[in-house]
């Protein structure tokens, strides 16, 4: 039997005006184990708190409860001061008579009988507490970050900066990620590769950073501080370490009309390739699917050019196994697919192209070598047509995304600008639904587009761009301020296409039990509070994984990320929840329900030697939590029939005993 | 098909392929077979049956005799091969120590159900076609199939087998049946008429745990209602509640899990149809969370342990079934 | 009959939501008989939630829309100004009270230049 | 009939996740929005830790009326949880409706940490409706009392 104490609060008059506190304290004192009972005017106050600690040493208190306010307020504090007097804290429970009670009801009598009612369920509760202690885990002092664009460039180089170790997995050949391809940044026009390029470079001279391009994660187990991951390197069938990027190979290679996925298709590269010049790591590619000796044997030609020895035509994926204390998803996103809206011509003509093929059409590293010219004929063009939400905040059939893209007003803008400043012949008309600019510089950068540039802006949309014989656009578009149809004869049209998740992601939440929004964003812990982290611990988010946002938003997020990270990779150890589930292994049937309906992946199942009361051995699957993953949700222990899953701190017996207090039997 | 029977587990024992069976052995009385091990060629001689009397499902029995050393045999109709499945899924069967014989079945009648229909001194009982033939003390006498298979069978929802190493005789087809309809015309009785049947027939309960112990997908270490931490164990009834309590959290604990195959109202010895509301179950998850039948597909998630975010509010429940 | 009834009515019958409108005016870019009317698609949206019904009712615009359905199948947000259009002109048709088309009439309207689709357009239009 | 109506007391136990429905509960009462003291709450961590035996439990212990509140589908704190315990709740009340019991004694609501006023009001209008329904009986009843 428990040795209960029974502290019921005034509040000053939050309480006690409409519950008779002494009332409560007496008829309480009644309750089987309750040894000793007692009100006070506010038992948070330090005076208040003394009252408790001496109780609890004087009568040898085993279980404590506090008629007060909401546990949300202070059982942090009550607790806290029954640790202090020796008492373990998970003995104290709270009977909140304030919130939902004394504020709530406006009869004293019936006020006083609730809270009465309420304080007896909260012993009958602690009758059935047990001590609990949090559990201990290790931190493995190293983090993971997957993806290579400058959201993951930045995190790993901040995390690396701190002194921890980071990896950063890739899938592409190269880390850089879509800024690589973009040609100017908004609002200050630098050069996307002046200020990326740099930062690539740091990663790969950084001690603490090891990159894994053209690489993958295969599988993630474990759990905050050790997280195990496998990730898979994809055979390059060039040895890495000997390529000296010299680019001989990708010179002399026969198969020259692979097309060129860093200038979207725009150009073809060779089957062995470099994608670009300060590519990092800048090693060579074989691309399997087209090289003729991996295809039938028959070629060999850059292991002859090869100087340094380096082709490996036998090389296979290798399989590396590493340990992470936390991991950053930055996989980032790509523009959507453009064959379901007809209405822009977009499958018909090779001259309307999307925003991201139109800063490779003005890069200077591009196919055109920086010369805007139609893709069509090559000639210059004299009019473009710039239409905005292209896929964007569209509610209708699934062609189209809901959200808002977010960038594509600023580097519209920025298109616009660069295109009226290099060629003044041209007539550039930007067709949109709202321009939004927030941001530092934003709406002054959009101005100046207009006011300085002389950018056609028309607020209406784009019904139709017909292709004509001639090689003209025709766009039919509505201008809704001045209410007329606008029929534009353009040589180029540029869609703004909505962005959207990496398709990878959706697969790697599900290995690293993050969670998702419908939209396959990486869902925040808290959309306000906790911006860069995942409900799951020690998943971090950066960048455009989490939701639409330019680079200045991206870096900081990045560096945000970071810090958390950094935040948790300072830590020697992990003080666990201790209100976690647990499963008798005697009563576990090992059916696997607990596990399909877990978070976290925190349920495992393992074949147990057991003896049995006929004294003979039986290996069982049974199921086993890990205190370190389980958060204490409590969904196992419904889906378990047997009731071996339970919950500490909220047990089954627990509730029930809650139950019955409040209930009583008729 | 018992020859047959008899014979391939001869020989499968001979071998040392498998070191038992589990079959059916004949009882006192005809109708009284009853699920056994075999262990010898002169066991399954002496006492192994296969006939319109095998109605009990097996595969529950696997779950001690997949754990024992060595291979078991097992005999198991289409609609035992459902719950095999299904045990499997949930890791309750040691498939390696089994070898599975998939049988053909047309049916089963049980002694319960003839004696309902005026069948006394039954010796034994065949069934050609269409017609059932009972000899009695009193000499044979005929029936047609359909008035002497209890409603299981006459609703069976599958002659095809889900799992099976080897097949004897042919293989059926998913039926399209009316197991239902039942439920349904419940349904749409007033609550007041729903209440008024189930108290005709819950009041009945005497709480044997028959339902449970054959329920093959009651499989569980130790039930909540025998463990005294639950809260809830209690063999007697404390109070009316009691049977009410167990009932539904039984049929709870095996939604989503139950194939239907109707063991529990047929061990029932007071005749409740218990199976009614684990079709229920099965009839509402199949309508708000698409069909699904448990033991089908071992891929396939279990719907209580899967969700869609558009699932239907539980405030559906208002406004569907029952017309008040 | 009061315009608010007027309102509800074509909100009824066209099924439409004015209020998801985002004013993009992809519908009016998209109209081919733009030139023709008076009040272009984008504007009836946002006519009828404002409620400006009496202009509507007596513009010949509701007469000029050929129902191709174009601004229907393009609308982002599924608004379907088309129908709205169509629900303004019942209410008209509806409220004058009689057919002007019948399908008794068409018989006698066919000829072997006339399309079928203009048919079947005419009695959508004109009768209730 | 009337007065027994008046005076008749429904015992009404309420679970409320910890992270959405218990704050929006604690938020009621910080507004000072008030609603029958008939109503008790148990503190959950999550919806999805609700045992339909909970329930029955409250039912057999002479409960009236179980109402289970979580965050809102898509809110959950653990992300799923509600998920489950909505279809879990979904089937379960379908069977208490299969079996004639009153459906309008149980009910589940979202209520997030926001809505104190919703809170209210629910416990408002479900006191109401169940204190219109009277005593519980019938899941006793169930079984004849001989």
């Amino acid at each position: 039997m428990q040795r209960i104490g029974v502290f019921v609060c005034w509040c000053g008059s939050n309480i006690a005006a409409t519950v008779d506190v002494a009332a409560v304290s007496d008829t309480l004192k009644n309750e089987p184990g309750v040894v000793f009972s007692t009100n006070y005017q506010y038992m948070c106050s330090e005076s208040g708190q003394n009252i408790l600690k001496d109780a609890i040493r004087d009568y040898q208190l085993t279980g404590v409860v506090i008629c007060s306010c909401s546990p949300r307020m202070h059982e942090a504090t009550f607790r806290k001061a029954a640790a202090a007097a020796g008492l373990n804290p998970y003995m104290v429970e709270i009977a909140n008579i304030r919130e939902q009670c004394s504020w709530i009801h406006k009869d004293k009598a019936a006020g006083t009988e609730k809270a009465i009612i309420l304080g007896r369920a909260a012993i009958a509760k602690v009758h059935l507490n047990a001590p609990l202690t949090a559990g201990e885990s290790p931190v493995t002092k190293r983090a993971l970050v997957i993806g290579g664009g400058i959201a993951g460039i930045q995190t790993a180089l901040d995390i690396a900066e701190a002194g921890f170790e980071v990896d950063i997995v890739e899938k592409q050949p190269t880390i850089g990620g879509k800024m690589t391809q973009l040609d100017k940044t908004f609002p200050t026009l630098d050069c996307a590769a002046c200020i990326l390029t740099p930062k690539m470079v740091d990663c790969a001279q950084n001690e603490n950073i090891s990159i894994y391009a053209y690489s993958e994660v295969e599988e993630v187990k474990g759990f905050v501080g050790n997280f195990h991951v496998k990730i898979r390197k994809k055979a390059r069938y060039v040895d890495t370490t000997k390529c000296t990027g010299c680019g001989l190979c990708t010179e002399k290679c026969p198969v020259k009309k692979v097309s060129n996925e860093f200038n979207l298709g725009l150009d073809n590269r060779r089957a062995v390739y470099i994608p670009f010049a300060q590519a990092v790591p800048k090693v060579a590619t074989i691309d399997a699917d087209h090289c003729n000796m991996l295809k039938s044997g028959k070629c060999g030609l850059c292991a002859k050019v090869c100087t340094a020895g380096a082709i490996d035509y036998k090389q296979k994926d290798e399989i590396i196994d590493r340990e992470y204390g936390a991991i950053v998803v930055a996989t980032g996103y790509q523009p959507i697919a453009l064959d379901k809206y007809d209405e822009f011509a977009y499958s018909q003509s090779k001259d309307v192209v999307t925003s991201l093929e139109f800063e490779r059409l003005t890069n200077a590293a591009g196919p055109t070598g920086g010369t805007l010219l139609r893709p069509s004929d090559g000639t210059h063009p004299h009019t473009l047509v710039f239409v905005q939400c292209v896929g964007s905040r569209c509610e209708d059939d699934g062609r189209g995304k809901s959200y808002c893209s977010k960038i594509c007003c600023m580097y519209t803008a920025k298109h616009a600008m660069l295109v009226r400043e290099k060629y003044p012949d041209t007539e550039v008309y930007v067709f949109y639904i709202d321009v939004r600019t927030p941001g530092k510089n934003f709406d002054e950068f959009y101005r100046r587009a207009v006011e300085e540039y002389g950018v056609h802006y028309i607020k209406g949309m784009v019904g139709k761009v017909a292709p004509r014989a001639d090689g003209k656009l025709m766009v039919q578009a509505c201008d809704l301020l001045a209410n007329e149809q606008l029929h534009i004869e353009a040589d180029m049209v540029i869609l703004a296409a909505a962005i959207e998740p990496d398709p990878s992601a959706r697969h790697l939440a599900t290995m690293l039990t993050a969670s998702m929004d419908t939209n396959d964003f990486f869902t925040e812990a808290h959309p306000k509070l906790r911006p860069v982290e995942s409900p799951t611990a020690g998943i971090f988010l950066s960048g455009v994984c989490q939701g639409p946002k330019d680079i200045p938003e991206t870096v900081s997020q990045a560096s945000a990320a970071a810090a958390k990270a950094i935040g948790l990779l300072a830590k020697n150890k992990l003080t666990c929840n201790p209100c976690v589930a647990h499963s008798d292994e005697w009563m576990c049937n090992g059916c696997s329900a607990c596990e399909k309906v877990c978070p976290y992946g925190a349920i495992t199942y393992m074949d147990k030697e057991f003896r049995m009361p006929d004294r003979t051995t039986a290996i069982r699957r049974v199921a086993s939590v890990n205190p370190a993953v389980c958060q204490g949700c409590g969904a196992c222990t419904v889906a378990c029939p047997s009731g071996a899953m339970d919950l500490d701190g909220f047990s089954n017996s627990q509730i029930m005993a809650e139950v019955d207090a409040i209930c009583k039997m008729k | 098909m018992q020859e047959m029977m008899i014979a391939k587990a001869r020989e499968l024992l001979k071998s040392g392929a498998v070191q038992r069976v589990l079959g059916w052995k004949a009882g006192e009385f005809a109708y009284d077979v009853e699920p056994a091990v075999f262990e010898s060629a002169q066991e399954l001689e002496k006492s192994f049956v296969y006939n319109d009397f095998c109605g009990s499902n097996l595969s529950k029995y696997l779950i001690a005799q997949s754990r024992k050393e060595g291979k078991t045999l097992v005999f198991l109709k289409p609609c035992d091969t459902y719950s095999f499945s299904q045990l499997l899924a949930e890791h309750r069967i040691v498939r390696e120590n089994v070898y599975a014989i998939g049988i053909p079945c047309q049916g089963k009648t049980d002694g319960e159900t003839l004696k309902g229909k005026g069948f006394t001194g039954i010796l034994s009982a065949q069934c050609e076609g269409d017609t059932f033939t009972v000899h009695t003390l009193y000499g044979d006498k005929t029936a047609a199939r359909a008035d002497v298979l209890p409603e299981r069978c006459l609703n069976c929802k599958s002659k095809k087998h889900m799992i099976y190493d080897e097949l004897l005789g042919e293989d059926g087809e998913v039926l399209d049946s009316h197991r239902f309809d039942m439920v349904e015309k419940l349904e749409k009785m007033t609550p007041d008429e729903r209440f008024a049947f189930w108290r005709g027939e819950l009041s009945r309960c005497i709480r044997c745990n028959a339902c449970r112990n054959v329920c093959p997908a009651c499989t569980c270490e130790k039930c909540v209602f025998d463990n005294d931490a639950s809260g809830i164990a209690q063999k007697a009834a404390a109070d009316s509640f009691e049977e009410n309590m167990f009932h539904i959290i039984r049929a709870f604990h095996v939604a989503g899990r139950c194939t239907d195959c109707g063991e529990c109202s047929r061990v029932c010895p007071q005749n409740i149809p218990l199976h009614l509301l684990n079709r229920k179950f099965i009839k509402d998850i199949n309508e708000l969370y698409g069909a699904y039948q448990a033991g089908e597909d071992p891929d396939a998630k279990s719907p209580l342990t899967d969700y869609t975010m558009n699932d239907a509010e539980p405030g559906i429940v208002y406004h569907r079934g029952g017309n008040q | 009959m009061s315009k608010e009834f007027d309102r509800e009515q074509i909100l009824r019958t066209s099924g439409v939501n004015p209020r998801k409108c985002m004013r993009c005016g992809k519908c009016s870019a998209t109209c081919p008989s733009y030139d023709e009317m008076e009040y272009h698609p984008h504007q009836f949206v946002y006519m009828v939630e404002k409620g400006q019904l009496d202009e509507l009712m007596a513009s010949k615009s509701i007469y000029k829309c050929l129902s191709c359905f174009a601004c229907v199948e393009r609308c982002p947000r599924g608004v379907e100004p088309a129908r709205l259009v169509e629900a303004v002109r019942l209410q008209v048709v509806r409220q004058q009270g009689n057919n002007h088309l019948k399908a008794n009439d068409i018989p006698a309207l066919l000829d072997d230049d006339l399309p079928q689709q203009a048919i079947v357009t005419a009695l959508r239009k004109y009768s209730k | 009939m009337q007065n027994e109506m008046t005076t008749f007391k429904p015992k009404i136990v309420a679970f409320c996740c910890n992270w959405c429905s218990y704050a929006g509960a604690d938020l009621a009462g910080t507004n000072r929005l008030t609603y029958p003291a008939d109503v008790k709450i148990i503190r959950v961590p999550c919806s999805c830790r609700v045992n339909p035996m909970f329930i029955l439990r409250a039912f057999q212990r002479g409960a009236d009326g179980v109402i289970i509140c979580g965050c809102h589908p898509g809110d959950c704190h653990y992300t799923t949880g509600n998920y489950y315990a909505r279809r879990r709740m979904t089937l379960l009340f379908s069977m208490l409706d299969f079996l004639g019991i009153e459906k309008e004694r149980t009910r589940v609501e979202w209520v997030s940490a926001a809505e104190g006023a919703k809170f209210a009001a629910t416990m408002n209008d479900f006191v109401a409706t169940v204190t219109k329904l009277g005593e519980n009986k019938r899941l006793e009843d169930l079984r004849c009392k001989k």
